[in-house]
């Protein structure tokens, strides 16, 4: 019987991986980018990169030293882009864990190619998205109060807010995918122990390989530790946005005080991150050459749940009217005709075409398919999505008593904070791909058809 | 093949596993001792431009604190006296003393006497001592020992946390008014069975010290 | 707390000392309150404590302060020798416990690093001795002379002493001349006073008239006794009041009178004097003995039809008021009005005034151009800049300028002496209804400064001691020999209770007018009106009151030309552009601010702002006092504006002037209010119980467990004029810093209270609506719940503590506000205020409260420090009884509100006022839909139309 | 390098063949025994004669305590150490007190998860004799091993390779500690 065959005879489906890659094959492959001399494209993504993150320390350091008023904050909206930024930062964080936890316990098998990737995307999005509500802060070097430690005053945070709440879900949610992501690696990391020559090579793979052997015995106890990270980060996931999102309905403002909130926010969470990590791989598939491993089947899959959650998105949009309407509250119906109507309508239309017009191209495969078209959809979401942070922002302008409205403008300052993240995003980013396997070896040999310890019974359709 | 790492590394996990939680606690509680006043200002004892005995002055020859801190009872501050009070008696007590140089001066020209703070709130927090000498808070909860100081030294840490616990449950540190000023009491056998409750002479038993942050903080 | 007062006039008064040691501790606070190491502190005692000093005890002393011939009482607080507050004196007659912003300002003032600090001689500074001897040179010069060739110019400052001084002067030395000029003065009311025959006395309202006729006139911004005013008619607004009154104004401008009216007819200031005759030929048609002039009826309308009717039904009891911008002759038609209205027997009383004659500026320049004066002595005000032509006309003689900064007169002088602030020096003020103050210094000068007297007396050779001077003006008013005793309760009272008043019964003659002003001409005219901030830019200095929005434009920092929307769009001008105005040769570019109810045609242009040379804030805006026709009127005809390249940022401070049909601002007329008591409820959004049906039960609610105290407000907004003392006392009382024009222009703002206004097309006529607007203290705070330090929580008196020292700055409350009264320190706003203001700002803080740091949010808390204080007071000296009395805590803002709209308590006694106004049915919480339970509540509006003009 | 041996390592080139070795293996009645793999071979622990991972009771029961540990602390904290009057709300009102439990519960599992797992398989344990062998490197990459230690009480230096190369092994050698 032909072992070689298009058909995965695992799960029957189409081939995960390309059929003529062998476990062999896919540690070269995959070794790769790490045993190349770096090549180019690696340094021009790298050193702005770089410079960017600078810039960011330095705006840091400035703010620190004059104060939160070099933003564009004011009365009454005094939360500006650094809150924004966190929100986006936070939502882009959600599609790694939701495709590594989410997936794996779905069986997707598909996942196997992309989880590592995406979790690294998750833990570097999620640092950047930390590092927002921290400095913006008017008084940053008291932020340790918000930590529930005995002191000399007697003083403990009040956990009746859901900015506290804030701080416990994503530090948390940072720390649960960052030890997922890493147990994730050791068998990877061994692998790279064993094939590395150099000394420092030997040295710091080994350390974090832990001593890793493949043997039977730990495997036995990694799967289930594996398999309860993954079911545990998945109601995590799911929590973290929805206590994102109490940052806004919790307070009692026309136009956030909403109960849609949570849920509406975890599809934009997913969506957005989808939309980021098509962004990277398809860029890190073209630069390091991993056709073979990211198969079509993977961006077909991944388009799919774009436009899925693009459209829930759209809804929610649709829905918050509704609500608004049937409240009978003059001020939210005002406060989300103001948003389509007053004076950000530019942002609210940005954020609708981005969001919700532009993915219903993926319901043709043929679009679906194209790579081009593909990845500056993946563009027009970020675009969107942190569009849609704004205009939530935004709404402050507007609220109860006409006599306190005003208006919004971000500062220089606002800018360099916004692209500095960026800048730090890629830099982990770009130091990733560059030492650490970026898909997960081991997991995806095992739906490699050379896997099945039973190769006879598959044949015959035994049943598993 | 050699080994990339000797035999001992595998001692550390066994090592870092007991030293962790060790070190956690060790910082948290560390941190709430070193670093509160309790640690940090407690003992403070500066060096006075007059050599002022409270050892002699309140102690040897017992003279009331109010004598000297008069407004103790009507005013936020229990002020320190001007020159004039010193030399109600150094005028004819000890006239040439050279230690007393420097009260004569003030006395003749006005200057004042740069006495050194020793207790002392930041000045976002608001204490009273009319009130709190009016509740029957002596002198000696507080300052400690003034009759056995040669030179005042902060007794109490003075921290927020220090104030709330007997803003919470002030009875333990209540005492008769008459008693307010008297050094040592909290030690004498009245104080153990004395009842600030059913005491007739005090002004007011209804005590609610306030617990809220305006309480201190304006 | 009397007897300290001799000390203050002695040489050694322990003033300065004080500040050295209150200065290390506020200097201190600026590091303590972030947290850092503690600093080193001394503590500095009295050598001799000065009797009845209890050192970090305020002590309160009556003085009095003046603009023009308007009168304010007051009680400043003085921290450890620091003036830190102005207070209103409740006994005063002519301020009824009231005090206008400008008043509040000037603590801020006495500290102002811009005050000419040393007397100047040709332009170098000399020492005290130096420029008292120049001083007694110039006055034994004088004498020697017999007082040829002297001028004394003076402001319209109502000072027994000084009058007396000028009185002797004039005696010894009849050739010796006085002169007076004020541009916050009444020279045209006096003038039109005297055409109708009561010269030299003046007008004090004692209660409100049922029908007020306003034409052309401010008494509740910038014209008068403010207080007086606002009070008397605070007091006809109550739907309870034993006389309800109605307000008419006819202006070109929407003052602050008018923004109060309950029917405004807006006019050119030049068809002013018309509608007033056209109001007094209807008159005389409903029989009154008024002359019938030329033209009048021209200018009859329905508006002046149903005023007539309106004040024929009340006779006795409706008067007409004519404002300074009026010349003379309409001044004497409305005294005539008023005469045969017999507004001026019932109403208030004429007091005829013991000042000196004067003559005019115009003549003094005249004179000093001709040579005839070889010494001006210039007792007060810069005119350099507000007398034409002085400036040219100075270099013919030797120029005495006492003056507080070094201005365009300072320049040009002699000899510039530095003048002393009144809470610096000795005086005395008689009201106009001739209630005498006297003025008690508080600190020994700041700087080598001078009082007017005291230049005064030194010219006449007289004692130099204020003190002395004002001493012997009032001993002869005792009759028995112990003067020393009532002195004490004068300055006690702050009010001398035994000064002889002279009352005159105007008697004036019905004559025709001379030269009455005909109607207006068809073109642009320009109106010049006093600024409801700065006043003339006397106060252009004052950093608060440029950062004080104008209650009617809200624009702060800045003047703008005004202008009717139409007028703007027929010019093709809108908000911030830049437009060239020119009038008779001078010509100034100014940004354009679209005012509705502006009179069509008419170009406002407010003066006092861009003041060169003065100080670090006087220069901004733009100064418009180079358009004015030099004969000094208010109003001309023959404008050109034409629109300008570019564009000039104004700081608005309220950008949306529409309620969007929301209940904020609730109001009905007096007679729908007595159809339907409980109006206020029509508005609700949500019934009462459902707003009450909450998730979870409330067992901490403290109040349910009857605390004795539970703070509350309640404002009126019937008696709220917008006038905006609030605003700068509670800036004054809580160490609020300003921020500065571009920081306003960012939207951030620090005042704790603002006093929201809202604009109202009611058919056609235009509205505004005031409502100070402070936190509400709710009671389910929506800011507590979303602080994660919890820095702000409730305490169980119903206050929504604020931890300064707490807060870490997340900013989330502030969001979280539904009436955005919370404030962040986006910026180290005290430290700026220390750079620009140095030790002067810092000497002011009041230092019962804290001083706060960069990025702290911060709000009002009720004047908290005062409630503490009250209650540990009772605490101390109550015997037990620990519930503070109704009205023992007074809040900054309602100790400066004169009108009583503004009411602090105790809502859990329900003998207290604010208990009382709770259970007024007008009683509403603004967004009590979001059941927020705000503690403080409004009582809605009241207004009074004419069923006549009612509809449309 | 001492001349004591750690046990015997022998290579298998498929799961398959690796799996049936084991199976044979474990019927052999070894005891201190062990298979090495690329990636966790389907069922493989079942064939070595391995019953299920006790790690979810630990992980389950420190998530339990994080979660008791959360809410304790929030209640002792607002309600009894200092109480504050927030919004009017209750001193205990546990609606709020949710999301930090719930989050803690997250967190203490997951920790205890990976902390559990690293304890149950001895690790970290950088220094590990078969770490040494230069065919051994492969068990990473593409190949499958098993290796029988010397301790064990039926180790026999001559035979046990035997054995192995019976059971279809491609290689075997010796390694030493």
């Amino acid at each position: 019987m032909d072992m070689r065959s298009n058909v995965d005879l695992v799960d029957r489906r189409p081939a995960l991986v390309d059929p003529h890659e062998d476990f062999q094959a896919i540690t070269k492959r995959v070794a790769a980018p790490i045993e190349w001399k770096t090549p180019i494209g690696w340094w021009l993504f790298f050193i702005p990169s770089v410079l960017l993150a600078a810039s960011y320390g330095g705006s840091v350091a400035y703010l620190v030293w004059e104060g939160t008023g070099i933003w564009g904050i004011n009365n009454p909206v005094f939360w500006g882009w650094a809150i924004v930024n966190f929100v986006f930062w936070v939502g882009i964080g959600h599609a790694g864990t939701l495709i590594s936890a989410v997936l794996f316990l779905f069986r997707q098998k598909w996942r196997t190619s992309i989880n590592r990737f995406s979790e690294a995307m998750t833990l570097f999005a999620v640092a950047c998205a930390l590092s927002f509500p921290t400095i913006h802060v008017g008084r940053i070097w008291l932020l340790y109060w918000v930590a529930p430690v005995p002191n000399s005053m007697l003083a403990w945070p009040n956990f009746r807010s859901p900015l506290l709440w804030d701080v416990f879900a994503v530090s948390i949610y940072g720390s649960v995918s960052l030890l997922f992501w890493y147990v994730g690696l050791i068998p990877d990391l061994a692998t790279m122990r064993d094939r590395v020559t150099s000394k420092l090579g030997k040295f710091a793979y080994g350390i974090f390989a832990l001593g890793w052997r493949g043997s039977t015995r730990h495997w036995r106890h990694y799967e289930v530790a594996y398999m309860l990270l993954a079911g545990l980060a998945t109601p995590l996931v799911l929590s973290v946005h929805s206590v994102v999102s109490f940052d806004f309905a919790v307070s009692q403002l026309p136009g956030w005080h909403t109960t849609i909130f949570p849920p509406y926010f975890v599809a934009g969470a997913i969506f957005s991150g989808f939309g980021m990590v098509l962004t990277l791989m398809l860029i890190a598939r073209v630069i390091f050459k991993m056709e073979n491993i990211v198969t079509m089947h993977h961006i077909d899959n991944m388009a799919k749940v774009v436009l899925l959650t693009g459209s829930i998105v759209g809804y929610a949009y649709a829905m918050e009217f509704f609500v608004a309407w049937y409240s009978g509250s003059q001020y939210e119906l005002f406060a989300f005709i103001n948003r389509a109507t007053g004076p950000y309508a530019g942002a609210y239309w940005t954020m609708v075409t981005c969001n919700v017009v532009i993915p219903q191209i993926l319901w043709f495969q043929k679009m679906r398919h194209n790579i081009v078209l593909l990845f500056i959809i993946s563009i027009f979401v970020n675009i969107g999505m942190w569009f849609e942070r704004y205009v939530i922002v935004i709404t402050l302008t507007r609220d109860f008593l006409p006599s306190s409205w005003g208006y919004y403008s971000p500062t220089f300052w606002d800018v360099s904070c916004f692209l500095g993240s960026f800048g730090l995003f890629f830099t982990l980013f770009c130091l990733f791909v560059r030492f650490l396997p970026m898909i997960a070896m081991a997991e995806v040999k095992t739906v490699v058809p050379e896997a099945d310890p039973h190769p006879e019974e598959a044949a015959t359709g035994g049943a598993h | 093949m050699s080994h990339t790492f000797p035999r001992w590394t595998n001692k550390i996990p066994t090592i870092v596993a007991l030293a962790v939680p060790v070190i956690g606690v060790g910082v948290v509680f560390g941190m709430l001792y070193w670093f509160s006043p309790y640690f940090t200002d407690v003992g403070y004892m500066p060096t006075q431009p007059v050599p002022y005995s409270h050892k002699l002055h309140a102690g040897k020859l017992g003279i009331d604190c109010r004598y000297c801190h008069n407004t103790v009872e009507k005013a936020a501050y229990a002020a320190v006296p001007p020159a004039e009070t010193c030399m109600n008696c150094h005028a004819y007590v000890k006239k040439n003393s050279e230690k007393l140089a420097l009260v004569r001066q003030s006395y003749e020209t006005g200057e004042s006497i740069p006495w050194i703070k020793v207790h002392q709130l930041p000045d976002y927090s608001y204490f009273a001592h009319d009130v709190h000498v009016t509740a029957g808070v002596g002198c000696e909860t507080c300052h400690g020992r003034i009759d056995q100081m040669e030179k005042v030294a902060l007794h109490s840490p003075l921290s927020m946390g220090w104030c709330l616990r007997c803003h919470h449950n002030p009875e333990p540190n209540l005492r008769p008014i008459s008693e307010i000023t008297t050094m040592g009491w909290e030690d004498s056998p009245e104080a153990a069975e004395y009842d600030w409750a059913s005491d007739p002479h005090r002004i007011r038993n209804n005590l609610q010290p306030p617990q809220n942050c305006s309480g201190c903080h304006r | 707390m009397t007897t300290e007062n001799e000390t203050l006039n002695k040489p050694d008064i322990p003033s300065r000392r004080t500040f050295l040691s209150a200065m290390g501790a506020t200097v201190a606070s600026l590091n303590t309150a972030a947290c850092i190491r503690k600093p080193y502190e001394k503590i500095l005692p009295f050598g001799q404590r000065p009797e009845d000093r209890v050192p970090g005890r305020p002590e309160y002393y009556a003085t009095a302060a003046s603009v023009g011939a308007s009168v304010v009482g007051l009680r400043v607080r003085s921290n450890d020798g620091r003036p830190t507050f102005i207070g209103s004196n409740k006994q005063h007659p002519t301020s009824k416990g009231g005090t206008p912003a400008w008043a509040q300002a000037t603590v801020l003032e006495l500290y102002d690093p811009d005050r000419s600090r040393t007397a100047l001689m040709d332009g170098a500074s000399v020492d005290p001795a130096g420029a008292a001897g120049a001083i007694r040179a110039m006055g034994k010069a004088i004498r020697d002379a017999a007082g040829r060739g002297l001028a004394i110019l003076t402001d319209e400052t109502p000072s027994p002493t000084l009058f007396r001084l000028m009185k002797t002067l004039k005696e010894q030395f009849p050739e010796a001349q006085q002169f007076r000029h004020d541009e916050m003065g009444e020279a045209n009311g006096q003038a039109g006073a005297a055409m109708a025959g009561i010269p030299n006395a003046s007008f004090s309202l004692n209660e409100t008239p049922a029908v007020i006729a306003i034409f052309d006139a401010d008494p509740m911004g910038t014209e008068g006794d403010t207080c007086a005013f606002d009070h008397a008619f605070a007091s006809g607004r109550d739907p309870d009041a034993p006389r309800k009154n109605r307000l008419y104004v006819v202006e070109p401008y929407v003052s602050l009178t008018g923004s109060n009216a309950d029917h405004r007819k807006a006019v050119k200031p030049s068809e002013v004097p018309a509608v007033l005759a056209a109001l007094a030929s209807e008159l005389n048609s409903h029989g009154y003995e008024l002359p019938k002039l030329a033209g009048a009826d021209a200018a009859s309308d329905k508006f002046v039809k149903a005023l007539a009717k309106d004040m024929a039904k009340n006779q006795g009891v409706s008067m007409v008021m004519v404002g300074e911008r009026q010349p003379p002759q309409v001044h004497a038609l409305a005294h005539m009005v008023n005469a045969a209205l017999g507004a001026y027997t019932k109403l208030g009383a004429w007091t005829q005034s013991d000042a000196p004659e004067f003559q005019t500026a115009d003549e003094l320049v005249a004179g000093m151009k001709a040579g005839t004066f070889k010494y001006v002595v210039s007792l007060s005000g810069n005119p350099a800049h507000s007398i034409p032509g002085f400036a040219d006309a100075a270099e013919k003689a030797q120029v005495l300028h006492l003056g507080s900064y070094l201005d365009e007169t300072a320049r040009i002088a002699k000899l510039h002496v530095p003048k002393s602030h009144y809470l610096e020096a000795w005086g005395d003020l008689v009201g106009r209804d001739g209630s005498v103050a006297i003025q008690q210094p508080l600190i020994a000068p700041l700087h080598e400064s001078k009082s007017a007297i005291e230049v005064l007396a030194t010219i006449l050779g007289s004692k130099e001691s204020g003190y002395e001077q004002v001493r012997d003006t009032h001993r002869s008013h005792v009759a028995s020999g112990d003067f020393e005793k009532s002195w004490q309760v004068w300055l006690h009272d702050g009010v001398v209770q035994s000064h002889p008043v002279q009352r005159v019964e105007p008697a004036i003659q019905a004559a025709q007018i001379e030269g009455y002003p005909k109607a207006g001409s068809s073109d642009l005219e320009a109106a010049f009106i006093r600024d409801l901030t700065v006043l003339d830019g006397r106060f252009a200095n004052s950093p608060w009151l440029q950062e004080l929005p104008d209650p009617v434009t809200k624009l702060s920092w800045d003047n703008a030309l005004l202008l009717s929307p139409d007028t703007a769009e027929k010019l093709g001008l809108k908000n911030e552009d830049m437009a060239t105005v020119t009038l008779n040769g001078a010509s100034l570019d100014l940004p354009v601010w679209i005012q509705p109810g502006t009179a069509d045609d008419v170009a406002v242009l407010p003066l006092g702002y861009g003041r060169e040379g003065v100080g670090q804030y006087a220069s901004s805006g733009f100064d418009v006092s180079g358009l004015r026709p030099v004969d000094g009127t208010w109003s001309a005809s023959g404008v050109q504006i034409k629109k300008t390249p570019g564009s000039y940022r104004l700081a608005c401070q309220q950008l949306e002037s529409d309620q969007y049909g929301r209940p904020i601002v609730r109001e009905a007329s007096q007679t729908d209010f007595t159809a339907d008591e409980n109006f206020v409820a029509k508005f609700e959004v949500m019934k009462p119980e459902h707003i009450d049906s909450l998730l979870w039960e409330e067992p901490v609610l403290p109040w349910a467990k009857g605390e004795q105290h539970q703070w509350a407000v309640s404002i009126d907004l019937n008696k709220c004029s917008g006038c905006s003392a609030c605003v700068v006392a509670c800036q004054a009382e809580n160490n609020i810093p300003w921020v500065g024009k571009s920081e306003v222009l960012k939207g951030r703002e620090m005042h704790w209270m603002k006093i929201d206004r809202y604009f109202k097309d009611n058919n056609g006529q235009f509205e505004v609506k005031y409502q100070p607007m402070g936190c509400a203290q709710c009671e389910t705070a929506p800011c507590e719940n979303v602080c994660p330090v919890g820095a702000s929580a409730h305490s169980p008196e119903g206050l929504n503590d604020m931890a300064y020292n707490r807060c870490i700055g997340t900013r989330y409350c502030a969001n979280n506000c539904p009436y955005k009264v919370r404030r962040f320190n986006f910026f180290h706003y005290t430290v700026r205020n220390d750079g620009e203001y140095g030790m002067g700002i810092t000497m002011q803080r009041n230092p019962d409260v804290t001083v706060r740091y960069r990025g702290v949010m911060e709000k009002c808390t009720y004047c908290v420090q005062r409630i503490q204080r009250a209650k540990i007071y009772q605490k101390v000296n109550g015997g037990g009884d620990t519930k503070v009395k109704d009205g023992a805590i007074v809040t900054a803002c309602e100790e400066a509100c004169g009108t009583g709209a503004m009411v602090f308590g105790n809502m859990a006694d329900p003998e207290s006022r604010v208990a009382k106004m709770k259970n007024n049915p007008r009683n509403y919480a603004v967004l009590a839909e979001i059941n927020i339970r705000p503690r403080t509540t409004y009582l809605a509006k009241l207004t009074n139309p004419n069923p006549e003009l009612a509809e449309g | 390098m001492s001349n004591k041996t750690f046990g015997v390592l022998a290579e298998f080139d498929t799961p398959a063949s690796v799996f049936e070795a084991c199976e044979k293996v474990r019927d052999a009645k070894f005891s201190r025994w062990d298979s090495h793999t690329p990636f966790p071979v389907h069922g493989l622990e079942f064939a070595m004669g391995m019953g299920r991972s006790r790690l979810p009771i630990f992980v389950f029961a420190c998530g339990i305590s994080g979660a008791s540990g959360a809410m304790l602390l929030q209640w002792w904290t607002s309600a009894v150490d200092y109480p504050m009057i927030i919004a009017a709300k209750p001193f205990f009102s546990w609606q709020a007190f949710i999301p930090v439990t719930f989050e803690a519960m997250v967190l203490f599992s997951a920790v205890s998860a990976v902390l559990g797992m690293l304890f149950l398989n001895r690790l970290p344990r950088w220094h590990h004799p078969l770490l040494t062998s230069e065919r051994f490197k492969s068990a990473s990459d593409h190949k499958f091993f098993i290796s029988i230690e010397a301790s064990d009480p039926q180790f026999d230096p001559e035979k046990t390779p035997e054995f192995l190369h019976s059971l279809g092994a491609t290689y075997v050698e010796l390694v030493e500690d």
